[in-house]
């Protein structure tokens, strides 16, 4: 059963990503990392991360994602704006070649770890609970900083989007 | 034994060079100043150097004993010892006598013969430096000082032979004599450094040479004696290294007579006597020294056939008479052989101070068939000349005979009869020529009567007193078989040179042959020229009046090749090769950098590959390390 | 099947996926996308691995990991925005003025 | 001492950066006013940092508080002065630019302290992940900083590619950072150590790779090959007082915690990577020079040259793991590195405040008869990133070569010493142009103030470089602080981190 | 002052160079502000000179540490070498003021006297470190002369030099590191001092080699030798008369005394395996230039050769290993360096007036200006070594030297005596004598100021010419000392 929505959440997910991938239109590209991230959600699920599954699908697919699929409605972008993409096949096929030996080495030495049980555990694991209490004691800091990093991250983004000239005027 | 004299002897003149050129400089750049202080400056420190040997002269022939005298050690570096040190043995006071008698005499007749001349003051001036370096080189203690004279007798020369320097072509003679001497002075340097070390590092100074002579092998000897030599034919204008000599005509006449006469172009023949101690022990170097003297000789007195330039002639004669000269000392007759220089000093000056006096009766005219054309009556100047003329020739009782016949001698009792066969024909040709060149310049018609000129006091005077010198000067070395002692050869006993042992006979047959050349040489050259038409006259052509082309031959060895190789070396070896490389690597270099710009396309997915394929790499790496352990 | 080794090989094929994503689509979202699935992936193999060692601190540094993937995408999309406004385009290939220039 | 010392530079920091922030709501103060309190807390953070100074030690502050994350010692107190102070003087430098350029608001300097803030805590951080916060606290506030002015399509372009390379290199530190939680199940650099010291090789594959992974970041933030591409575009479109930010004191924040990292928590691994880094120092050098070599603008020029000097530090790096010694260099160099590089862009900006055209090489002729002071200044700076005796460069550079050949690494430092030669070539050039050239026309009207801080600043700049090179080799009957002080001070930073 | 008198002689030009810099004074005020502190250092040398015991120890030593980390201390001293120079340097600045005293800027006479403390520190610091910080230093005034008075392609000329030059020191850099990291290594102490240094015995024959190229680079550059010439040519052609001055007469001097300071000591046996090449090249330096010299249009240009030909020859002496040879190069290196200096100064006067430096266009000086004329020829006679002069002292020693070395380089060696004779006399002909109308008649003659300026050199040609002893018993010891402690021991070591 867990075995069968492993495969079947892990192909969601790497469709989704391929599709992301090769679709030359970004609403379609932003609908196929839609599905990857959704599945990924699930699969978040079956390691029996609950909390993450939530975060995964609310601050992904709803903020995120939503957040993505505005832009691009904002910017209403027509076909003749999306740049011609003659030698993307062959680009892909070197980012394959130059990805391997990563790929290749990473998995051989996971391979080689000693097996452990990733069935679904029931209690104490992954639940609101249990993160909040790591999370305001041993990750505080992190936490604060990232805080910190998150007010940067918005004065930036007004800093760089708001219109100047408009400024300038008055 | 020790004086204070003999420095003085050099002092002298030096103080008068130094004076001349002060006063000189002052005088161009300030205010002009009368020619009479020059000229007596410039006659009267020769005249203190004269006194002053002739001191010593006396003092040594009463007591017989050298003088030495030690001013400071010049250098003293691990058995290079050289003292600022003069030796007044009989050779040197021999030599420095005639050398401060005629320099003075001709100094004297300089003031005539500069008169008027914008450089006087600096022709002094030079002059004096010019004795003064001259007796350095006679005076000196070991190898090293004498070649500061043997230096600065050649630089004087070179100041003088290029002094009116306006026209290049003097200032070219002027080169051409220093280059040529160096060629010497290298041989001479060579000699001594090969000396010193075949020695030992025994000391430089001529006496503890004497001692130590015995240390070094034959073979280096011989190399030192061969390279010593060498220096001598630079300076004595020997073959192969004569050819500045004729050239150095360029120069005012006094210079001529005081270079080539009396004393610098004999510094050669000196310094051969000086070393005799080497030369000595390694015969056949002497034979050697003997054959490129007689081939100079007769060279010379070839060549001089043919000259129409007065001055050439004489030099020509020169160089021959110093051929002569060589056979002696090279035969190891050293003694004949300064006694020739001797001789030669005196009428040799005579000639070229009679030649200047005509050339500047004549407004500065050397040809001498030009010369003949409008011929000026001078009695004193004629007299003289013919005096030196014969003297030269070799006629009893005249000087020349006794010193040449000598010679001659020598060479027949060393059974060299091929030596003594040049000799004998060299006199012939010497009577020939000096003939010719007399009957041409004063006897052989040229139409019209010829006036009266006077000839200066200060220029009749010096003409004179050598004239005397050249008639009698024979007899100081009167031979044994007119019942003469051999003066000079008992002073000069410290060369140990070899003495005449011939029968009676047979040198009375020897001197008629010699007397009998010179005679026939003189009747050829009165048959030929004492009526000789002026209107034809000879030109220098063919082979011999070209000198046999050894300038070209030597401008084309040396000068040409050189210039080529210079250009060469500069606008290819430098410029093309070595410089060009490392500029072609640089700028190669900065072109390749120039290439790279493709790295910077300014693309970000492409620097995100060349990332992804840097790491990748190094996960290759990393693959054959961790996984392949 | 359901293997440490499964999630890993998951998670490496996406955040492959999303490596190549960055150097081979021209179109800046895609990019930009590409990068979110990197960490995405990431994060997948942090809970992984937190289930592997049943160790709860992977579960909260992916949601740092989510917090940082969110202010990129702030800053991101106003660049995006920048972009598009200053060529009207959303192509990487025409933004190479700094490109080294060659005399 | 109290434990809130140590904290205190920090946050002093922090609450400077928000006080600007609510300052710079208000249109009322102007440029000059955030100049001045950005000013006081940077010399209020400076004075309490500078407090401890001098002695060894390391703490772990309110440790059932902040967990260990955070770890304060004489290193990280030094790479704080010097960071607080690299900041300090490239605000004053740069007042005249920012003064003169219209698009610099209030905010730019709360973003300057907040990447500031981040910085420090690199230096101090004491975990991966707190560490990879702090390091996108402080390039999230350089990627705004490089793209202040949007209205300039260099720069919207330049905080592009900043911005998608920094995030791609990221998610390979926190690739990185996974496996090796995966392998130790821990992230703090002090267990980490321990697991490592623990285990033996064949366990470690894992813990190997994310290294790796941790270290190309490290690479791409320094600029090293093959990550060096962006350098020159960014720098080039940057406003060329964040250039001098990026250049001089991000550099050495970078260099704080991953130094720390591989000090404390790996050095039994460190010759593991000897063949990668040797290849890099390699490229690096030669590629920095042949940038260098042919580049057009002097900004890019000093930006490719900051590619070559990122060699020689490497080149220092590399030798740590056979002598501690080198260590020391490295914080030397990054210290000469500061102070010269901020004192060379610093001055560029300066000159190109008023006008807009002094870029090329060609632009600087003739600025010795027009403004001989500035000149002068310049060529201090330029003779010490050339490594001219009686400069600070020379010294940085004798350390670090000495270092190097006394690890056995002579070839290399041959190498470097090359690439030193060619250096002379684009550094001289430069001087050449502003010494040897007659004064273009079209500055001739214009007409110029040095009479204000920024000079003074740099002339500072340029004293304490030529101090930090003659030391008291001149004065050596005078007893004043030599180069000895700093080396000194450099040891026991560095001993600092093996305290416990 | 006191002992610290030599630290006073090297800061002192600095100082008032730098004071002069910052404040606005007048160009005349500041030239006679330079030349006084010239004069005063010449004085503290003379005191210094006199003060000086000729043996074999360092005196007037200062130490005091730099960089304790590094054992990099401030070590100063002199020895009968550094002595000679020093005094040679300390007579010829200040008389070259006076043959430059007019139409320079304020710049002009600032980097002279920054030159000056370059030179005399490399000249007095014992400590390779200093030493290397003083080489250094000594170029950079030269670059800024060259590139900002010079004539010509002069920019690219001055980057030219200074690039070369310094490529030559960093690999010196180099090597020096390498000694002292090797000095750590077995002692345990950090030292730079080259007495110390000299101690290093672990190093391995390939070391040794390696490290003596790194420092021969550097000096063979300097000198310059054989192959890495072609720096001078341009330079001495585009540099202003002051830069050619400096370099030609005293900084490639600095390479010869650097061979004898460190090179010597440092790597004896290397130094006497490979001797007989670098006297052959000094050889083939000498007539190579030699040649190369004769058919030069410009007269700078053909200087500079004559001077890299006299190098090369003082070259060949140093690496001659016996005292003839060494103490004849250092005769030579005060000889040429009054020689050449002098020469190249007097060409500035003439191309000052004249505006001509091509041989084939000069001509006719003579006439007007016998005495620029007389100085002339009294130097270029000292400089083709006449008896009487220094320059023959000098090369009597060295073909003595090179003689004693080896029998048929000392045969080649005495080829020195026509080499330079030919090329100079015939280029005295050309450019200085003959009649020559036009730009001759602008040449004006020496001023009184400048004959006092040269003055003390011809006097000191012919003093040292005449009576060399003295000032050779200077420096002997010292030499004695190098070869027979030093050499020999290092040899056996």
């Amino acid at each position: 059963m867990i075995d069968v929505l492993f495969v079947a959440l892990a192909f969601f997910a790497i469709t989704g990503a391929t599709s992301m991938l090769l679709y030359k239109s970004p609403i379609y590209a932003a609908l196929g990392l839609l599905i990857c991230v959704i599945s990924i959600g699930g699969l978040f699920a079956l390691l029996s991360a609950s909390f993450m599954f939530m975060v995964q699908i609310i601050v992904y697919a709803g903020a995120i994602m939503t957040l993505l699929l505005f832009i691009l409605m904002y910017l209403n972008i027509d076909e003749e704006d999306l740049p011609e993409e003659p030698n993307r096949n062959f680009l892909i096929g070197v980012g394959i070649a130059v990805m391997l030996p990563i790929n290749a080495l990473i998995l051989d030495t996971i391979a080689k770890m000693p097996q452990a049980d990733m069935s679904v555990v029931e209690e104490g694991f992954g639940g609101v609970k249990e993160i909040g209490v790591l999370l305001y004691n041993d990750w505080i800091i992190p936490l604060e900083l990232i805080s910190i990093l998150i007010l940067i991250a918005v004065i930036g983004s007004v800093v760089l989007a708001k219109k100047r000239k408009a400024k300038e005027l008055n | 034994m020790h004086t204070p004299y003999l420095v003085l002897i050099i002092l002298a003149p030096l103080l008068g060079a130094l004076l001349n050129g002060g006063l000189y400089l002052y005088h161009i750049k300030r205010k002009a100043i009368p020619e009479i202080i020059f000229a007596l400056i410039g006659t009267i420190t020769p005249f203190i150097a004269f006194i002053f040997t002739l001191l010593l002269f006396f003092e040594l022939k009463d007591t017989g004993t050298t003088f030495h005298q030690t001013l400071f050690t010049w250098l003293n570096i691990n058995g290079l010892n050289i003292e600022m040190k003069f030796l007044g043995d009989k050779l040197a006071i021999f030599m420095a006598m005639f050398v401060t008698f005629v320099g003075w005499l001709i100094h004297i007749y300089a003031v005539g013969y500069m008169k008027k001349d914008e450089g006087f003051g600096k022709f002094f001036a030079y002059f004096n430096l010019f004795l003064a370096s001259m007796l350095i080189l006679v005076l000196a203690d070991n190898p090293i000082i004498m070649f500061i004279g043997w230096e600065g007798v050649g630089v004087c020369s070179y100041l003088l032979i290029s002094f009116y320097y306006t026209e290049s072509q003097n200032v070219m003679a002027g080169n051409k004599a220093f280059i040529v001497n160096r060629v010497g002075d290298l041989g001479f340097i060579l000699g001594v450094v090969t000396l010193f070390f075949a020695l030992g590092k025994t000391g430089l100074d001529f006496t503890s040479m004497q001692e130590n002579i015995g240390v070094a092998t034959t073979g280096t000897l011989a190399l030192a004696g061969v390279l010593l030599f060498i220096g001598a034919m630079g300076k004595s204008a020997q073959v192969p290294l004569y050819v500045w000599l004729p050239d150095a005509m360029a120069g005012p006449t006094p210079i001529s007579a005081l270079i080539h006469a009396a004393t610098m172009v004999t510094a050669g023949v000196y310094m051969v006597a000086r070393f005799h101690f080497l030369y000595t022990g390694i015969e056949e170097i002497g034979l050697f020294i003997a054959y490129i003297g007689a081939i100079s000789a007769l060279f010379a007195a070839i060549i001089a056939t043919r000259q129409t330039d007065i001055k050439k002639i004489l030099a020509y004669s020169t160089m021959s008479q110093l051929g002569y000269m060589f056979i002696a000392v090279g035969l190891g007759f050293y003694s004949s052989g300064l006694f020739h220089v001797f001789t030669h000093a005196f009428f040799k000056a005579m000639l070229f101070m009679g030649a200047g006096a005509v050339i500047l009766a004549l407004h500065h005219e050397q040809n001498i068939f030009k010369m003949a054309k409008h011929r000026v009556y001078q009695p004193i100047v004629k007299a003289t000349f013919l005096i030196g003329v014969i003297a030269i020739a070799g006629i009893p009782p005249f000087s020349g005979f006794f010193s040449k016949d000598a010679i001659l001698a020598a060479a027949f009792q060393k059974e060299e009869f091929l030596l003594y066969g040049i000799g004998i024909f060299t006199a012939f040709l010497t009577a020939f020529y000096m003939f010719r060149l007399y009957f041409i310049v004063f006897v052989a018609p040229n139409g019209h009567d010829v006036h009266y000129a006077s000839t200066d006091k200060t220029i009749s005077f010096p003409l004179l007193v050598l004239a005397i010198g050249a008639i009698f000067a024979g007899f100081l070395n009167f031979p044994a078989v007119f019942a003469g002692e051999h003066q000079v050869d008992t002073w000069l006993a410290q060369l140990q040179s070899a003495t005449l042992t011939l029968s009676h006979s047979t040198e009375y047959i020897l001197m008629a042959a010699s007397v009998a050349v010179a005679a026939l040489g003189i009747l050829v050259a009165y048959i030929k020229y004492a009526k000789f038409n002026l209107e034809v006259p000879e030109t220098e052509e063919g082979i011999i009046g070209n000198k046999f082309y050894i300038d070209e031959l030597y401008h084309l060895l040396f000068v040409k090749s050189l210039k080529k190789i210079s250009t060469f070396f500069d606008k290819v070896v430098d410029e093309k090769i070595v410089d060009g490389m490392v500029m072609t690597v640089s700028r190669e270099f900065v072109d390749f950098g120039k290439k790279l710009a493709f790295l910077q396309n300014g693309n970000v997915r492409f620097y995100a590959l060349y990332m992804l394929i840097g790491m990748s790499c190094a996960f290759l790496y990393l693959y054959t390390t961790l996984i392949g352990q | 099947m359901t293997s440490l080794l499964g999630y890993a090989t998951v998670s490496m094929i996406l955040f492959s996926i999303g490596a190549i994503g960055v150097i081979s689509r021209r179109n800046i979202f895609v990019i930009y996308m590409s990068i979110e699935l990197m960490l995405n992936a990431i994060n997948l193999f942090l809970v992984t691995f937190a289930r592997y060692h049943l160790n709860m601190d992977g579960h909260v540094i992916s949601m740092i990991v989510v917090a940082i993937a969110a202010a990129e995408a702030a800053i991101f999309l106003s660049v995006i925005i920048l972009l598009f406004r200053s060529k009207g385009k959303l192509d990487t290939d025409i933004f190479t003025e700094l490109k080294q220039e060659v005399e | 001492m109290m434990e809130i010392i140590n904290i205190l530079p920090v946050l002093i920091v922090l609450i400077g950066a928000v006080c600007l922030m609510f300052l710079s709501m208000y249109d009322r103060y102007s440029i000059k006013n955030h100049i001045v309190v950005s000013c006081l807390f940077l010399l209020l953070a400076l004075a309490f940092s500078i407090y401890p100074a001098g002695e060894s030690f390391s703490l772990l502050p309110y440790s059932e508080h902040l967990y260990d994350l955070l770890i304060f010692d004489t290193y990280a107190n030094f790479f704080n002065m010097a960071l607080i102070t690299g900041t300090l003087l490239v605000i004053l430098i740069g007042e005249h630019y920012a003064q003169e350029r219209s698009f610099i608001k209030g905010e730019f300097f709360s973003i300057l302290m907040f990447s500031l803030f981040g910085m420090m805590l690199l230096a101090n951080a004491n975990e991966l992940v707190t560490a990879f916060i702090a390091l996108e606290i402080a390039s999230f506030a350089v990627y705004i900083l490089v793209g202040f002015n949007t209205e300039n399509d260099k720069r919207v372009e330049a905080i592009f590619k900043y911005l998608v390379l920094g995030a791609f290199v990221g998610a390979f530190y926190l690739l990185g950072v996974v496996l090796i939680f995966g392998a130790t199940g821990t992230t703090h650099l002090g267990e980490l150590s321990n697991y490592i010291t623990s285990h033996e090789n064949s366990e470690l594959t894992l813990v190997y790779i994310g290294i790796t992974l941790i270290l190309f970041t490290f690479i791409f933030k320094i600029a090293a090959f093959p990550f060096q591409s962006w350098v020159l575009d960014v720098y080039r479109g940057a406003p060329i007082l964040v250039t001098a930010f990026m250049a001089s004191v991000f550099k050495v924040a970078i260099f704080s915690f991953f130094l720390r990292a591989f000090l404390q928590s790996f050095p039994s691994m460190q010759n593991f990577w000897d063949p990668i880094l040797t290849i890099l120092i390699l490229f690096t050098l030669t590629l920095g020079t042949w940038l260098a070599l042919t580049q057009q603008i002097v900004k890019r020029m000093l930006a490719a040259s900051s590619i070559v000097h990122t060699g020689y530090l490497l080149l220092a790096f590399i030798a740590v793991g056979e002598n501690i010694q080198s260590a020391y260099s490295i914080l030397f160099y990054l210290l000469s590195y500061l102070l010269t590089s901020i004192g060379a862009f610093g001055l560029v900006s300066h000159i190109i405040a008023q006008t807009q055209v002094r870029v090329t090489y060609d632009d600087f002729k003739g600025l010795a008869q027009e403004r001989p002071f500035l000149a002068a200044m310049m060529t201090i700076f330029l003779f010490s990133l050339a490594g001219i005796p009686s400069t600070i460069g020379f010294i940085a550079k004798l350390y670090v070569f000495t270092e190097a050949i006394s690890a056995g690494y002579i070839y290399l430092a041959i190498y470097a010493i090359l690439a030193t030669a060619v250096s002379i070539y684009y550094y001289f050039k430069l001087i050449a142009m502003m010494y040897f050239y007659p004064k273009n026309k079209q500055f001739e009207e214009e007409s110029f103030d040095d009479s204000r801080i920024s000079t003074y600043a740099i002339a500072l700049v340029a004293i304490l470089i030529v101090w930090g090179g003659i030391g008291t080799a001149i004065l050596f009957f005078i007893p004043i602080p030599s180069i000895d002080g700093i080396f000194d001070l450099v040891k026991i930073s560095v001993d600092s981190l093996f305290i416990r | 002052m006191g002992t610290d008198i030599l630290s006073f002689i090297i800061f002192l030009p600095a100082f008032v160079a730098f004071v002069l810099m910052i404040s606005t004074t007048k160009v005349e005020d500041v030239r006679n502000i330079a030349f006084i502190t010239t004069i005063i250092i010449l004085v503290l040398v003379l005191k210094t000179y006199l003060g000086y015991e000729p043996n074999s120890e360092m005196q007037f030593v200062t130490n005091v540490p730099w960089i304790l980390n590094y054992g990099i201390n401030y070590y100063i001293g002199v020895d009968g070498f550094s002595l000679t120079i020093l005094m040679m340097i300390a007579i010829l600045i200040p008389t070259s003021y006076l043959l430059l005293w007019d139409g320079r800027t304020k710049g002009y006479w600032i980097n002279m006297l920054m030159v000056q403390t370059g030179v005399t520190g490399a000249l007095l610091s014992l400590d390779i470190i200093l030493f290397y910080f003083f080489w250094e230093v000594m170029l950079l005034p030269v670059f800024l002369m060259i590139g900002n008075f010079g004539t010509g392609n002069k920019i690219f000329t001055t980057i030219k030099v200074t690039v070369y030059t310094m490529f030559g020191s960093l690999m010196m850099f180099v090597a020096i590191l390498y000694l002292g990291v090797a000095h750590f290594e077995e002692f345990g102490t950090w030292s730079f001092q080259y007495s110390d240094l000299t101690q290093i015995t672990i190093f391995s024959y390939q070391e040794k080699f390696w490290l003596f190229l790194g420092f021969l680079t550097a000096f063979a550059i300097k000198i310059p030798l054989f192959p890495f010439h072609t720096w001078i040519m341009d330079t001495y052609k585009n540099a202003p008369t002051g830069a050619v001055f400096l370099l030609s007469s005293i900084m490639a001097k600095l390479g010869i005394y650097a061979v004898v300071r460190f090179m010597i000591p440092l790597f004896p046996d290397i130094y006497i395996q490979f001797s007989s090449w670098f006297v052959f090249i000094g050889l083939f330096g000498l007539i190579y230039f030699g040649i190369a010299a004769l058919m030069q249009d410009d007269i700078k240009r053909m200087f500079a050769y004559s001077s890299a030909s006299h190098l090369s020859f003082i070259a060949a002496g140093i690496f001659s290993l016996n005292e003839y040879g060494i103490i004849g190069a250092l005769y030579l290196v005060i000889a040429h360096a009054i020689a050449t200096g002098a020469l190249f100064l007097l060409i500035g006067v003439l191309y000052d007036q004249t505006g001509i430096k091509t041989i084939k266009d000069l001509g006719g000086i003579a006439k007007q200006a016998p005495i620029f004329t007389f100085i002339f020829a009294i130097m270029l006679f000292a400089n083709i070594g006449l008896p009487g002069t220094n320059g023959f002292v000098a090369e009597l020693l060295i073909i003595f030297g090179v003689f004693e070395f080896n029998q048929v380089m000392g045969y080649i060696a005495a080829i020195t005596v026509l080499v330079s004779a030919s090329f100079m006399l015939w280029m005295f002909q050309r450019a200085i004598l003959q009649k020559k109308e036009g730009p001759a008649l602008k040449m004006r003659d020496l001023k009184v100021k400048e004959i006092l300026g040269l003055a003390p050199w011809v006097i000191l040609v012919f003093l040292m010419g005449v009576y060399p002893e003295p000032f050779i018993d200077k420096f002997e010891p010292s030499v004695a000392h190098y070869l027979t402690d030093i050499l020999k021991l290092g040899a056996a070591k």
